[in-house]
């Protein structure tokens, strides 16, 4: 099954992203099918699934199966997925807006499902799609036509919410790295249960500011703990700027699964019998 | 509708009420399914007050000798193990005028509410005969005296309680058994009874199942082997009967954490490849309507189950209404075509459901099924229901190395081969935007067209056969009705024909696409119609209206929650109608 | 419709085209805006591409003599700055017979698409004349072209200019002036000229407002003090319109995290006393309606805007449909009442939305205004808006120390007056399950029907004016629309009048409960009746056939998006009817 | 306006509980009443508001203003009503299922806007009102008929999620403990911004192991931190019995509000003149 030889082009469709040019999405999806074509599985047996957002449209670029649902719920139709295919490799592709706003729930329940899944997440600190609102991961005196002079909310940490609902691998990369979030994505991929993979990309036309972040990311300088509090603690004290797998927890995946095989159904019926 | 006593009935009905932990729900179970032993058919509805516990609870039991499910309008037996706060549901359970109230006077008087009628009154001292009995229990005393007065055997309900309580130990069932002798013997002192027929013996064993568990078991018969599950009254038992029994076959029951994620789950599953469902009520199917837009644009098969109780909103949990036929069919945004089917009985929940699976495999489509409260929560003796052939089965793609896969191709049927992800190939995203043959997201006029043209088509070509609905009797008047008010206006129209009234009843399985053409030539010569609904606002005539002319001399007859309605109410609308 | 060359027109139409970023919009906005300075009105829309930025971009404009918020089927003139991508969107705008397509010949070949029918080509190195000019941008050439062959004045396209530009510095205003005279020079030398008629000078000032606009200043009018948001497209605007509005009049708009949250904020606020509004389309809407039910149920006035767009699922967010009103209508589980409306036109979008703030406070009930794309984002030039009366008012329960207090008490209007938090002695618990008069939960038949009778009843019951939509013109024939084809609907109405067909137009604003009483009077007499409307499914038809009888001789004319049905398209069907 | 003196009693309403006899909920209701009465507020100048359950039955059983929403939204409909309507006490009272599983997406938001009211979760670790299904409190291992042999997934964490979302003051109290209740619900309710109480509330009906609690629960032996990597820790460290204030933390409270002045519109009818 995995004896074909695989190349990033291979994990590419032909479609023309709709992105704007400079957009940190295209080098995640480079990173995507490059991490893939590491992993050697054959495009047929890898899912993609998403919600709705500039990054959302991620799914249709590779060739992949996708799923390019509703906003917001792309985790609980890949956890739907991967429980009645756990033949399948699932990838999950999402915004902040998308994640960790109207999908906030989701994130914490599937951090703790702990399905085997990685869950990439394209952070651009904003909606990009609806034109430039805040997200929850805006910094709060970030202007805006929707929240003018800035939110005054504080900005939420996603590592730290997957790390304290249950994830059990969480990293940070920078778009612009693509060799090291590339790396990053194969060892999240192979990791069991839920992987967590923040990927700062700059969304270049509402944030022009986010340009600098190639500048400001810096690589975490100590190895991944399995001890989830410590790495909660790191993270919250690093300057948002951090990147490298943060994480390695040990729990056990989720379990439930179906199987190829159909049972007989007579025992369910004889149970009515009186 | 009052019998001779002492001569045999086809049908008895009776209640035990007690507070909530006295067991009357238990003694109701036991005679029903002590009664399906003997080869009777009946049915048993809990009614339970508005406490988590300790509140007031009653069995009401219809039992007889055809089948039969759906309670009468009141009872013959009356059996109240104590009055605590009998008054709230006293009005639910009206004793027969020549009916019979048993009570324990030391437990207080008999509410003036009940004694009006032609009833008449026993004492029986069910806490003082319990005390007699070691391990003795009062709710057995009022099995004892039920089945003294209906003839129901003591084997029968030995046999039932044997099985119930051997885990307990012999002594417990001794005692169950000197309480049901003491309470037989008691019964047999009293001046009424009202024996039930005894049907001929036959080596086909009785089912007893509720609507809920029909359901689940019609799920697994039509091929689902994944389900997602949020927990909702009066839905949840379909839920709870799946968890097992999915992990027996195979598959999988996930619960989810609300209804955004479960309908998604399902969604998942099934794009997957297996045949889902999940099951809900009226405030987590709103919370599903986004998604089932998205199961419908992009054409992946589901089937959600809703279990409608009373609205709007939170409005009453554990009591019926057919008011989510609006939301269901009409509560999509933007033009989603997709198919609402109803089961007509309880027995029905098992082929509706059943049929749900195949026709959303089949189109690729969300199938809503509207059961209710009155269905899903009733229990029923039936026989075991006859095997079909309905099987969800996809038209699946098969890979083919020098093709490119168009996931929504456009086809005579509407209906585009399906590539299962694992398929080399077959590859292509499933999108809820606008999209083009290969699912490419696009906003060109032509995609619009005609893929919209397709997902109408494509439900509106197929073959829903016979099942659209039943047509019984012959008349020119017409009952017109739908779901779960099948089983009252079938009996409304055996009464009136006992009257020398012909009505003839149509009835509805098929609720979206409205089954136009089957349903006017069931209605072809009718001259008056009554349309008769268990909704506030009449949801299923204005449905009737928006899709075809019903004949001038068209009435409605339709009301809220939380009672249901009934067959003498229906019967009476006609009667008052035919004596204009 | 080929007007005589250089004859004063009554409507001219042009699109100006380009790369997003070339600044087609920017072109089309100086020179509508220039045009409400010299009286004229018209209505701008834009045309982008699926890409966020950098995509092709086209602004859409109609200018006229007379009120007109809807474009023609044709232009008059299409400058083009350059071809990226037209082929994407050029079938969107077809140049008139007799009309003149304007290209820089450096740009590449002008698409045959464009060049077919009776259509001139002139040339005009837009990109070589702004490089002539120091700072000079070929879409400010485009605006000189334009208004060279319209006949805008330089003084009037300076005042916008300058008042833009103002703060960039006086060379880039010199700029801008440079390079419109260039393009009027240019234009001059063209065969042909669409001028526009002048009109009388008038001390009143046009507004220059969007729908989306429209909807917010119609809120504040009502007297809304609380918003909350979730970004969605097309509503956004409406959106981030009130963000900075509401709080410069001491209101607030709080961005929720998802629209489950936006709608339950709106209901606490109004619950506290605050007329509350939120903004959404579709998909948005879909998450809402669970509890736009606990609105319904509870009694809770709210205003929630749909911006309907493609559907269904996520469809084409950018272009219109008026494909929810299934779900603003019937999409709730239960039976649940409440109010929806749909402005007529752009204009419109104030008065109705005001309109709607007023009835769900008099009414204490969610109201529904949908509103569409082809509104929200079209811009237009209007005369100021009449001030109407309508400002939100509840009854409100003013405390009385000596009486208790009953929130859901029956009335004679159905109303209950309302005690706002912080009232000493009206301390009640709003509740969505079915309740007694107090607000208590209760499972009682009687409470259940009176409750629900009582909601019903108050909307039945209200005075809905003659703002349940308008009629024009006479005639047997019938165009019946609602909402945004109001609009088209009209302009086909007027060019039927033109060819001596007298056709009358009625068009629902009001769309739930719905008029029939008034429909049914502004219909008699009308013995052909075409349906209009922009869905797939006929939508609008069907919810009038729930609840009136249509003549027999009516038909549907429905179409799904992303084109608007056009004057042209309807005039046709009548046409067509007419020649039978 | 706080003049009058107030009684536990002045809060409470005539309706009876529908709650199993012996349900933790009774307890919960007098703490409130009695922490209200301490506050000395007027019960008509308070709002409590809660979603569906047998915990969110409460408000009708008090005599404040009350609102019983739909499941899992209460916080989102109290933010609403707080922010138009800064000069009440608003309260929101939920359960585990209620404010964790539907829930939780507006919790984790609740706690990031920091709006000025307290969130008192009634947490019996089980669905009571849908007759016994697992919460996410719920222990991995509580069987049930909807998960035969249970769940299989790790618990939900509240408290350390409260704290990573930015919630104000968070604090753990035992129903059956009145008095430290009372106490705590004083604080919370006094302190700025949002404050989070969960109150562990044995369901006796469905969880009558949880009749223990009584016997398990014990004050916490330090002092509340104002840093909330240090309440995290040990929070995520401690046996979940631990009770009392954890937490009292120094962020702003949410600013927006409406006044009850009108402004005057004429300017922004102006700002559409040409
Ligand atoms: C239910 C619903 N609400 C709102 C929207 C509108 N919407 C589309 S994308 C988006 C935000 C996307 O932000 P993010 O996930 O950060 O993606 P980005 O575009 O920044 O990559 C929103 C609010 C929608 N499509 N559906
Ligand atoms: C949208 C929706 N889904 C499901 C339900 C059913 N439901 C009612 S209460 C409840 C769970 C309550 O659990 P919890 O919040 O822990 O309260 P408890 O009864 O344990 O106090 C559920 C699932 C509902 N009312 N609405
Ligand atoms: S708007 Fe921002 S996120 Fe979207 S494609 Fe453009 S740069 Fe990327
Ligand atoms: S079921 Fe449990 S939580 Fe509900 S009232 Fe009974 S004991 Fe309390
Ligand atoms: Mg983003
Ligand atoms: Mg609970």
């Amino acid at each position: 099954m995995n004896a074909r030889k695989f190349k990033a082009g291979d994990y590419k469709s032909d479609i023309n992203p709709i992105w704007c040019p400079g957009c940190g999405d295209f080098h995640v999806l480079m990173s995507i099918t490059k991490a893939l074509a590491e992993l050697g599985r054959r495009p047929e047996d890898i899912a993609v699934v998403s919600g709705i957002g500039c990054s959302s449209r991620i799914p249709a670029y590779t060739n992949c199966y996708g799923f390019h649902g509703v906003h917001g719920r792309s985790l609980a139709l890949a956890a739907g997925l991967k429980v009645s295919r756990p033949d399948l490799t699932v990838m999950v592709m999402s915004g902040d807006g998308d994640g960790f706003s109207i999908g906030g729930n989701h994130f914490l329940h599937a951090c703790r499902r702990n399905v085997d899944m990685t869950y990439v997440v394209m952070d651009n600190r904003v909606y990009g799609m609806t034109k430039g609102q805040p997200s929850p991961t805006t910094e709060s005196d970030w202007d805006s036509a929707l929240s003018p002079g800035g939110t005054g909310l504080r900005a939420f940490h996603p590592l730290v919410i997957a790390l304290a609902s249950g994830a059990n691998f969480v990293a940070r990369e920078f778009s612009g790295n693509i060799k090291a979030t590339t790396k990053t994505l194969v060892e999240a991929v192979n990791h069991p249960g839920f992987s967590f993979v923040e990927i700062l990309s700059p969304c270049v036309t509402f944030r022009p500011d986010e340009k600098e972040w190639k500048n400001t990311v810096h690589t975490a300088q100590v190895e991944a703990t399995d001890d989830p509090a410590r790495a909660a603690r790191r993270i919250m004290t690093d300057d948002g700027m951090n990147t490298g797998i943060l994480y390695r927890g040990r729990r056990k995946p989720y379990k439930a699964h179906v199987s190829d095989e159909v049972g007989d159904i007579a025992p369910l019926e004889a149970a009515f019998e009186i | 509708m009052m019998a001779p006593l002492n001569a045999p009935l086809e049908s008895v009905s009776f209640a035990i009420v007690g507070t909530g932990g006295a067991g009357a729900i238990t003694a109701g179970s036991i005679l029903q399914e002590a009664a399906g032993k003997v080869g009777w058919y009946g049915v048993l509805v809990r009614s339970v007050g508005p406490q988590i516990r300790g509140g007031e609870a009653a069995a009401l039991v219809r039992l007889s000798t055809t089948p039969a499910e759906c309670m009468t309008k009141d009872f013959d037996i009356l059996v109240a193990i104590d009055w605590k706060n009998a008054d709230r549901f006293i009005g639910d359970m009206p004793v027969a005028s020549g009916g019979l109230v048993i009570a324990d006077p030391n437990a207080g008087p008999v509410p003036g509410a009940i004694t009006d009628a032609g009833t008449s009154v026993e004492n029986c001292e069910l806490n003082a005969r319990a005390k007699d009995i070691p391990g003795g229990r009062e709710n057995m005393i009022a099995v004892g005296l039920v089945a003294g007065l209906i003839g129901l055997s003591i084997e029968s309900l030995m046999q039932v309680v044997t099985a119930k309580l051997a885990k307990k130990g012999e002594a417990v069932v001794e005692a169950g058994r000197k309480c049901i002798e003491a309470g037989m013997a008691q019964a047999a002192g009293y001046g009424q009874s009202y024996p039930l027929k005894p049907v001929p013996e036959s080596s086909d064993k009785r089912w007893l199942i509720t609507g809920n568990e029909a359901v689940g078991l019609g799920a697994l018969r039509g091929g689902v082997r994944f389900a997602a599950a949020y927990p909702i009254t009066p839905a949840t038992e379909v839920l709870e009967y799946l968890a097992p029994a999915l992990a027996s076959i195979g598959g999988a029951l996930v619960q989810a954490e609300d209804e955004l994620s479960s309908i998604n789950m399902i969604i998942g599953a099934s794009y997957g490849g297996r045949a889902s469902i999940t099951a809900t009520s009226g405030p987590g199917l709103a919370l599903m309507m986004e998604s089932l837009g998205l199961a419908a644009a992009a054409e992946v098969p589901i089937v959600v189950v809703d279990v409608m109780r009373c609205g709007p909103s939170t409005g009453i949990a554990t009591k019926s209404e057919q008011s989510d036929l609006n939301i269901a069919v009409y509560g999509f945004h933007g033009d989603a075509p997709h198919v609402v089917v109803a089961p007509l009985s309880v027995a029905d929940c098992l082929f509706t459901t059943q049929w749900a699976v195949h026709m959303a495999e089949a189109l690729q489509t969300p199938v809503v099924v509207l059961s209710d409260q009155s269905l899903g929560q009733a229990r029923v003796l039936i026989e075991r229901p006859a095997n079909v052939a309905f099987i969800g089965q996809r038209k699946i793609w098969q890979g083919q190395a020098d093709q490119s896969y168009d996931r929504y191709a456009l086809t005579a049927d509407g209906v585009s081969p399906m590539a299962i992800p694992g398929t080399t190939g077959g590859q292509y995203t499933a999108d809820g935007l606008t999209h083009t043959v290969r699912g490419t997201p696009s906003s060109k006029k032509s995609d619009q067209k005609e893929q919209m043209d397709k997902r109408r088509d494509k439900i509106d070509q197929f073959a829903f056969g016979d099942h659209w609905g039943a047509v019984e009797g012959t008349g020119n008047t017409v009952i017109l009705t739908w779901g779960s008010m099948t089983g009252p206006a079938r009996e409304a129209v055996r009464m009136l024909a006992r009257e020398g009234r012909g009505v003839k009843l149509v009835s509805l399985r098929q609720i979206s696409p409205f089954p136009v053409a089957a349903l006017g030539k069931a209605l072809a010569g009718a001259s008056r119609v009554l349309v008769v609904e268990q909704t506030h606002s009449g949801q299923f005539y204005r449905h009737i209206r928006a899709h075809m002319d019903l004949p001038p001399d068209t009435r409605q007859f339709n009301r809220e929650g939380p009672y249901l309605i009934g067959p003498d109410e229906i019967a009476t609308q006609i009667r008052d109608w035919s004596s204009l």
